[in-house]
C-alpha cells in the first residue's frame, strides 16, 4: 500500500470532531436550548455576528462542520468503492463540494455582519 | 454414562463419545446452506433429521450427513478440535467453528434446529466451503514474517516474558477468516485489508524482535487500511479464539501518527522496506 | 503437463521445511497440499519440541548426547543410533532457527526460550509456546513460505505417485474444487505428507491423517518400515480422544484411578507420571481393565493442584478443550482421560537423508521411517523429526535434481507420468462411479474398531489373526463399494473414498508386521511374548508390497554407542 | 444402497439467521454513520437556507417564518437528537483512537446511548412547544 496515506486528513477528522463538541455544543445550546428558541432573524442573528466571539464561533463551526462532515461522506464512499480511481475522483469531488459550500457560506454570513 | 460409538457421526470425526448434561431428544434436525453457482440457479436450504449421540459437534453432524445421507455435502475439516481455523461457519446466527461447537449447547441455548451457513460475504465455491483468496492474499500482502535486521545470534533472541505476553492474543489467531468475514468494511470494499491482515502486522509491530516497525505502518496505514476500519467490533465478536483486532488496529493508527510526526522515513518505503 | 523442480507434497512442518531448503538451495519447488498449509496437522502439536538447550535451570548440564541416549532408551533400542545423533545434534541449531525465523516460543524470566519436563527425558528439555507448539512453529514456517514466494497448490490430494526402473517422474494429483486429474511432473518429490492415525479408532489425530501419502508410496512399491509400532498417548479425552498434552504432566499433573490413587507408583515408581508413553498407556489401560477405572473407561487427569495461574499461562488451550467436550474446567475439577492412537512410528523406509530406495523420492516426518522412534517416540521427539529432516530430506533431493537427478532428466519421464496418469485414471473413475451395495463409511468404521481392539495397546496372537483377517476382509469387500456422489466438483465422498483402499493396505502392514513380531518391545506389547528378544527381533520390519499382502523383511539396527539394556523407570 | 434421504429442499427464508449476539459495535456504528450522513446534508442544506440573506434582510426574514411550522420542528429535533448520539459516539470513538476504553466498547455505547435518549427528552421538552404551538 502506500506509505501512510491520509493520516494526515484522518487526524484532522478527530481534530475538527473535539472542536465540533466545543462549537457545535455552544451553537445549539444558545440557539434551542438556552430560553426561548432565539429568534432566528436578520436583526437577532446580526446582533450576534457583530461580537468577534460569535464571528470566530460561527466561522470556525461552518469550517470544522464542513471538512469533518464532508470528510466523514468521503469515507463513507470509500467503503462502497475500490479502486484508485474511484477514490480520486470521490476525494475531488468532495473537495469541490467543500470549497464551494466554505466560500458561499462565508460569503452568505457577509450580510450578517455588515448588516 | 454411555457412549454409542457404533455408526454415528463421531466415527467419522470427531470418534463420538463425551459428557451428558440432561435428557436430550434422540433427534436434532439439521438445516443446511446448499449451493453450487456451477449447477444451481439459487441456494437453498436442506433439512436433515441427525439421529442424537452423546458429546455430538455441529462437525460430526455434517459428517453423519455426509457418510450416511448425502454424500454431495461439502464442507472443510481439519483438526476437529479448534486449532486449524479450517471448519469457521456461521452456526444459528453466530461465527463459530462447526468443530468446537457442540451440540448441546445450542440446544442449551435455546434453540431446537442448528443452522449451518458458509462464512457470509464470501464467494461460496460449493455449499460450505467459500473462496478465502482475498482473505490470503491480504494476509500475505502485509508481508507476514519476521523481519529482523540485525545479525542473528548464535542462539535466540531474548524476549521478556512480559513482551511475550503482549503478542500472545495476536499469534493465538488461526487465520479462520471469521472476522474477516464479519466486518462490513470488507463487504463492501474488496479493496480493503480487513481486520485479520492489519491485526496481524500489529502482532509483528508489537513483536520487540521485529525491526521494520515503521515499515510496517507504512503499508498499512492507508486508504484501504486502517483509516478505512470504523470500530465496528464485528470482527472481535466474530473470533473464536477472542482475539481483539479493533485494539490492534487502533494501536496501528496511533502508532502511525507517531511516526508521521517523528519523520519517520521508513513509512514511505513500501513492501520494498521490509525485505532485509 | 504441470512441472515443477522439487515438488513437495504436505504443507505440514516437514513439507515446508524441506520446501525451504530446496528452495534456498536454488530448487524450483511447489508444494501441494490437499489442506491449506496452515491446517496441516502440525497445527494441533501441543507441548513442544526437544533440543538439549540447557536453558532450564533444571537442565544445566544436558547435551545432545544425553538427549540422544533418552531418545534411545525411549525407543527400545530399535532406533537407528545414528540418525539419532544426528537428530538430537541439530536440535539446537534448529530450534533458534525457529526463533531467528520469528516463532513465538514461552520464555524463561531471563528471556531465554523455556523448556518443561517430559516423559522420558532426563531433564527439562522441551521447548514449548505455551500449549499450542504446534501452531507457533506452523505459523513461523508458513510465513517463512510466504516470504520466499513458494508456489502451493492449496486443496489438491496426490492419489499417485509415478515411479518406473527405479526412479521417481511425479505424482498424479486431484484438483479437490474442480475434481480434475492433474499429472505432474517433477525431478524429485518429496513427500510430508503426515501419519496415518485416522486408521484407528480412538485416534488423537486430525481427521485428514489417513496415513494416504504412506499408502500412495506402498502402492507404487516403496517399502515400509516399522509399521507395527503404534503409539498410543496416555491421555487422550474420554469419549473423543482430543489429546490432552504430555505437557500437562510436565508441568506436575497427577493420574489417579477411581480410587484416587496416583496409581503410576505401581508401573514407574521413578518417573511417575513422566515415564514414557508406551508404559504410562499401558498402565491407564491395565487400571481400567481391572476395575479400578471410571464406567466407561476412563481415569483421572488430575491438574487440580497447580492452582489456576499455571493452568491459564501454561495450558490455556488445554483449560478451553477440556470445558468445552466435557464441561470439566481443570482448574477445579479432574479430565475424564483414556489412552488414544497418536502416532505412526513407522513409515516410508527411508534414511537420514530422506532418501528412499526409489531414486527421486524422498520422504519425511510423520510418513517417514528413518528411524528415530524406534519402538516408541518420546514426546516431543516428532516436532522436531520433522524440522531436522524436513530440512535434510529438501537438501538431498535439491542436490539430486542439481546432480544426478537432473542428468537422468527426462529420460522415459514423459511416458511414465502418461502411464501412471492412464491407470490413475481408470482407478479415479472407478471409485466415482462405483455403485456396489457396500457402504465404504462402514468400512471404515469396521477397520478403526478392529485396529483399536485387534492391533491395539495390548496385543496377542489371537486378536492380531483376527485383526489381519479383518483387514483381508475389507481388502475383498472394497471393489464392492458404492459411494453417493457422482459430482466432480469439491467431493468429499469421493476424495476419502479413494484414500480407502490405501488404508485397507497400510492396515494389513501393520496387522502383520505385529504378528511377525513375536516380542514386546516399546509400544508392541504381546501378552503372549512379555519380553524384548534382542536375539531374534533387533531387528526393523520392510514390508513390500505383493499381490497377496505385504511381504516381510527385517534389517538390522544401527548401534553406535549404546548397546541394548533392560529398559526401567 | 442409498439409505432413505432425510433431506428436502426448503426456502432460504426457512433459516434462523438473526444474530444471537446482539451486535452492539454494529449497531453503534450504523447509527453514527446515519446521523452523521444526515447532519453534513442537513449542513449543506443549511448553507442553502442562510444564503437566502443575498436576497436581502427582509427575504431571510420571511423564509424564517415560513420555516416556523411544526413539520421542521420536528426534523430540527431529530436532527439535534442526531447530533447529540453522533457527538457522544464520536466522543466513544476518538477515546478508542487514543486506546482508551477498546475492551470496554459496550459499556461505553450504551453509556452513549443512554445519554443521548436522555438528551432527546431534553430536545422533545424544549421543542414541545414549536411542534404544538398554540
Ligand atoms: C494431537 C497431537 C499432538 C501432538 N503434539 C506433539 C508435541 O507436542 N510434540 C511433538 O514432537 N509431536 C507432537 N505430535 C506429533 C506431531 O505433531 C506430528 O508427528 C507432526 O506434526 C507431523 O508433521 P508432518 O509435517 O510430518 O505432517 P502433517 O503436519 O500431518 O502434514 C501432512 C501434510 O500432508 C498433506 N497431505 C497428506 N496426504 C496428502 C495427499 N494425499 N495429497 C496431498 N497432500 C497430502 C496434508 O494436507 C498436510 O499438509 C502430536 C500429534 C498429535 C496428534
Ligand atoms: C459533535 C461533534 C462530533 C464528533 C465528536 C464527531 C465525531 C466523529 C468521528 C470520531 C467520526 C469517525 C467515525 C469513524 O471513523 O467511523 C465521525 C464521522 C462522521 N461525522 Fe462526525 N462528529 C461530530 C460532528 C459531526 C458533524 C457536525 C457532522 C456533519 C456535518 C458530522 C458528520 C460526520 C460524518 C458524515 C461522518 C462519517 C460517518 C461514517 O464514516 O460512518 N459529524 N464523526
Ligand atoms: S483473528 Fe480470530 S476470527 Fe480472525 S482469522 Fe484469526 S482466529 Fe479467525
Ligand atoms: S469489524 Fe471491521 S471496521 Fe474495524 S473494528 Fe473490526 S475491522
Ligand atoms: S476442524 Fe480445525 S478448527 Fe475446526
Amino acid at each position: 500500500m502506500n506509505g501512510a496515506k491520509g493520516v494526515w486528513g484522518w487526524l484532522l477528522q478527530r481534530v475538527t470532531a473535539v472542536g465540533l463538541i466545543l462549537a457545535l455544543g455552544l451553537h445549539l445550546w444558545i440557539l434551542h436550548f438556552a430560553g426561548e428558541h432565539a429568534a432566528l432573524t436578520m436583526a437577532g442573528v446580526t446582533i450576534r455576528l457583530k461580537s468577534l466571539a460569535y464571528m470566530v464561533l460561527d466561522f470556525s463551526l461552518l469550517g470544522f462542520a464542513l471538512y469533518h462532515g464532508l470528510y466523514g461522506l468521503r469515507s463513507v464512499l470509500f467503503d462502497y468503492v475500490s479502486g484508485l480511481r474511484a477514490e480520486r475522483a470521490i476525494t475531488a469531488a468532495v473537495v469541490v463540494v467543500g470549497l464551494v459550500a466554505f466560500g458561499y457560506g462565508v460569503y452568505a454570513l457577509v450580510p450578517f455582519i455588515t448588516g | 454414562m454411555t457412549i454409542d460409538r457404533g455408526k454415528t457421526a463421531g466415527n467419522a470425526g470427531g470418534n463420538g463419545g463425551g459428557q451428558v448434561a440432561a435428557k436430550r431428544p434422540d433427534k436434532v434436525t439439521l438445516k443446511v446452506y446448499r449451493f453450487d453457482p456451477d449447477l444451481d440457479k439459487e441456494a437453498r436450504i436442506e433439512v436433515y433429521d441427525i439421529p442424537w449421540t452423546d458429546g455430538m459437534t455441529v462437525l460430526d453432524t455434517l459428517f453423519w450427513v455426509l457418510e450416511r445421507v448425502d454424500g454431495t455435502l461439502a464442507f472443510r475439516f481439519s483438526c476437529r478440535e479448534g486449532i486449524c481455523g479450517a471448519c469457521a461457519l456461521f452456526i444459528n446466527g453466530s461465527y463459530r467453528l462447526a468443530c468446537e461447537t457442540q451440540v448441546a449447547r445450542l440446544l442449551d441455548e435455546g434453540r431446537t434446529e442448528i443452522h449451518v451457513m458458509p462464512l457470509p460475504h464470501l464467494p461460496v465455491i460449493k455449499d460450505l466451503v467459500v473462496d478465502m483468496a482475498r482473505f490470503w492474499a491480504n494476509y500475505e500482502s502485509i508481508a507476514p514474517w519476521i523481519v529482523a535486521r540485525s545479525k542473528a545470534p548464535e542462539k535466540e533472541r531474548l524476549q521478556s516474558p512480559k513482551d511475550r505476553k503482549r503478542i500472545d492474543e495476536y499469534v493465538g489467531c488461526i487465520l479462520c477468516g471469521s472476522c474477516f468475514s464479519a466486518c462490513p468494511a470488507s463487504w463492501t470494499d474488496k479493496d480493503y485489508l480487513g481486520p485479520n491482515a492489519m491485526m496481524k502486522t500489529w502482532r509483528w509491530v508489537d513483536d520487540t524482535r521485529d525491526a521494520a516497525k515503521d515499515e510496517r505502518l507504512g503499508l498499512v496505514a492507508g486508504e484501504n487500511g486502517a483509516w478505512r476500519c470504523h470500530t465496528v467490533f464485528n470482527c472481535v465478536e466474530a473470533c473464536p479464539k477472542k482475539v481483539n483486532q479493533a485494539a490492534a488496529i487502533q494501536g496501528l493508527k496511533r502508532k502511525t501518527v507517531s511516526a508521521m510526526l517523528r519523520g519517520a522515513k521508513g513509512l514511505k518505503q513500501g513492501r520494498k522496506g521490509l525485505e532485509e | 503437463m504441470i512441472f515443477h523442480e522439487v515438488l513437495v507434497v504436505g504443507g505440514g512442518l516437514a513439507g515446508l521445511r524441506a520446501a525451504i531448503e530446496a528452495h534456498d538451495l536454488g530448487s524450483e519447488v511447489a508444494v501441494l497440499s490437499r489442506v491449506h498449509p496452515v491446517r496441516s496437522h502440525s497445527v494441533a502439536a501441543q507441548g513442544g519440541i526437544n533440543a538439549a538447550l540447557a536453558n532450564h535451570p533444571a537442565s544445566q548440564d544436558d547435551t545432545p548426547e544425553k538427549h540422544a541416549f533418552d531418545t534411545i532408551k525411549g525407543s527400545d533400542y530399535l532406533a537407528d543410533q545414528d540418525a539419532v545423533e544426528l537428530l538430537t545434534s541439530e536440535a539446537p541449531t534448529r530450534i533458534f532457527e525457529m526463533e531467528h525465523w520469528g516463532c513465538p516460543f514461552s520464555r524463561l524470566d531471563d528471556g531465554r526460550i523455556a523448556q518443561r519436563p517430559f516423559g522420558g527425558a532426563g531433564y527439562p528439555r522441551t521447548c514449548y509456546a505455551a500449549d499450542k507448539t504446534g501452531h507457533a512453529l506452523l505459523h513461523t514456517m508458513y510465513e517463512q513460505t510466504l516470504r520466499r514466494g513458494i508456489k502451493v497448490y492449496e486443496e489438491w490430494q496426490v492419489v499417485s505417485l509415478s515411479v518406473a526402473d527405479g526412479r521417481c517422474h511425479g505424482v498424479v494429483a486431484l484438483d479437490l474444487r474442480t475434481g480434475r486429474l492433474e499429472a505432474i511432473g517433477a525431478r524429485a518429490v518429496i513427500f510430508g505428507t503426515g501419519g496415518g492415525g485416522r486408521i484407528y479408532g480412538h485416534s488423537t489425530n486430525n481427521i485428514t491423517n489417513t496415513g494416504s501419502g504412506i499408502a500412495i508410496a506402498y502402492m507404487a512399491g516403496v517399502p515400509l518400515k516399522d509399521m507395527e509400532f503404534i503409539q498410543f498417548h496416555p491421555t487422550s479425552l474420554f469419549g473423543n480422544n482430543v489429546l490432552m498434552t504430555e505437557g500437562a504432566r510436565g508441568e506436575g499433573g497427577y493420574l489417579r484411578n477411581r480410587l484416587g490413587e496416583r496409581f503410576m507408583e505401581k508401573y514407574a515408581p521413578k518417573a511417575m507420571e513422566l515415564a514414557p508413553r508406551d508404559i504410562t498407556a499401558r498402565a491407564i489401560q491395565t487400571e481400567i481393565n481391572e476395575g479400578r477405572g471410571f464406567p466407561g473407561g476412563y481415569v483421572h487427569l488430575d491438574l487440580t493442584h497447580l492452582g489456576a495461574a499455571k493452568i491459564l499461562e501454561r495450558l490455556p488451550a488445554i483449560r478451553d478443550i477440556a470445558i468445552n467436550f466435557t464441561g470439566a474446567d481443570p482448574i477445579t475439577d479432574p479430565i475424564p482421560i483414556q489412552p488414544g492412537q497418536h502416532y505412526f512410528m513407522g513409515g516410508i523406509d527411508t534414511n537420514a537423508d530422506g532418501a528412499s530406495l526409489v531414486a527421486g523420492f524422498y520422504a519425511a516426518g510423520e510418513c517417514a521411517c528413518v528411524s528415530v522412534h524406534g519402538a516408541n517416540r518420546l514426546g516431543g521427539n516428532s516436532l522436531l523429526e520433522t524440522i531436522v529432516f524436513g530440512r535434510l530430506a529438501g537438501r538431498h533431493a535439491g542436490g539430486y535434481v542439481k546432480g544426478q537427478g537432473g542428468e537422468a532428466a527426462g529420460k522415459g519421464a514423459e511416458k511414465a507420468l502418461a502411464k501412471t496418469m492412464t491407470e490413475t485414471e481408470k482407478r479415479v473413475t472407478w471409485v466415482l462411479e462405483a455403485a456396489g451395495p457396500e457402504d465404504p463409511a462402514d468400512l471404515r468404521d469396521e477397520l478403526r474398531e478392529s485396529m483399536f481392539a485387534n492391533v491395539g495397546i495390548f496385543r496377542e496372537e489371537k486378536a492380531l489373526a483376527v485383526g489381519l483377517d479383518k483387514v483381508r476382509e475389507l481388502r475383498a469387500r472394497y471393489p464392492k463399494i458404492g459411494i453417493r456422489n457422482r459430482g466432480r466438483k469439491y467431493n468429499l465422498d469421493w476424495a476419502r473414498n479413494l484414500e480407502l483402499e490405501g488404508q485397507i493396505l497400510v492396515a494389513e502392514t501393520i496387522a502383520a508386521g505385529a504378528l511377525a513380531r513375536k516380542e514386546s518391545r516399546g509400544s508392541h506389547f504381546r501378552r503372549d511374548y512379555m519380553d524384548r528378544d534382542d536375539a531374534s527381533f533387533l531387528r526393523h520390519t520392510v514390508a513390500h508390497l505383493t499381490k497377496d499382502g505385504p511381504r516381510l523383511e527385517y534389517r538390522p539396527v544401527t548401534i553406535t554407542k549404546w548397546p541394548p539394556q533392560a529398559r526401567t523407570y | 444402497m442409498y439409505r432413505p434421504v432425510a433431506s428436502r429442499a426448503v426456502r432460504y427464508a426457512d433459516l434462523d439467521l438473526f444474530p444471537t449476539k446482539i451486535r452492539t459495535g454494529f449497531y453503534a456504528w450504523l447509527l453514527h454513520r446515519v446521523t452523521g450522513l444526515a447532519i453534513i446534508f442537513y449542513l449543506l442544506l443549511h448553507i442553502v437556507v442562510i444564503s437566502t440573506v443575498l436576497g436581502g434582510g427582509g427575504n431571510f426574514d420571511a423564509v424564517m417564518a415560513w420555516l416556523k411550522r411544526p413539520f421542521f420542528a420536528v426534523g430540527e429535533m431529530l436532527l439535534v437528537t442526531a447530533v447529540i448520539y453522533h457527538g457522544l459516539n464520536g466522543l466513544r470513538v476518538i477515546l478508542f483512537d487514543l486506546g482508551i476504553g477498546i475492551k470496554r466498547q459496550k459499556a461505553l455505547f450504551w453509556g452513549a446511548f443512554v445519554l443521548a435518549a436522555a438528551g432527546f427528552g431534553f430536545a422533545l421538552r424544549v421543542f414541545w412547544p414549536l411542534i404544538f404551538p398554540g
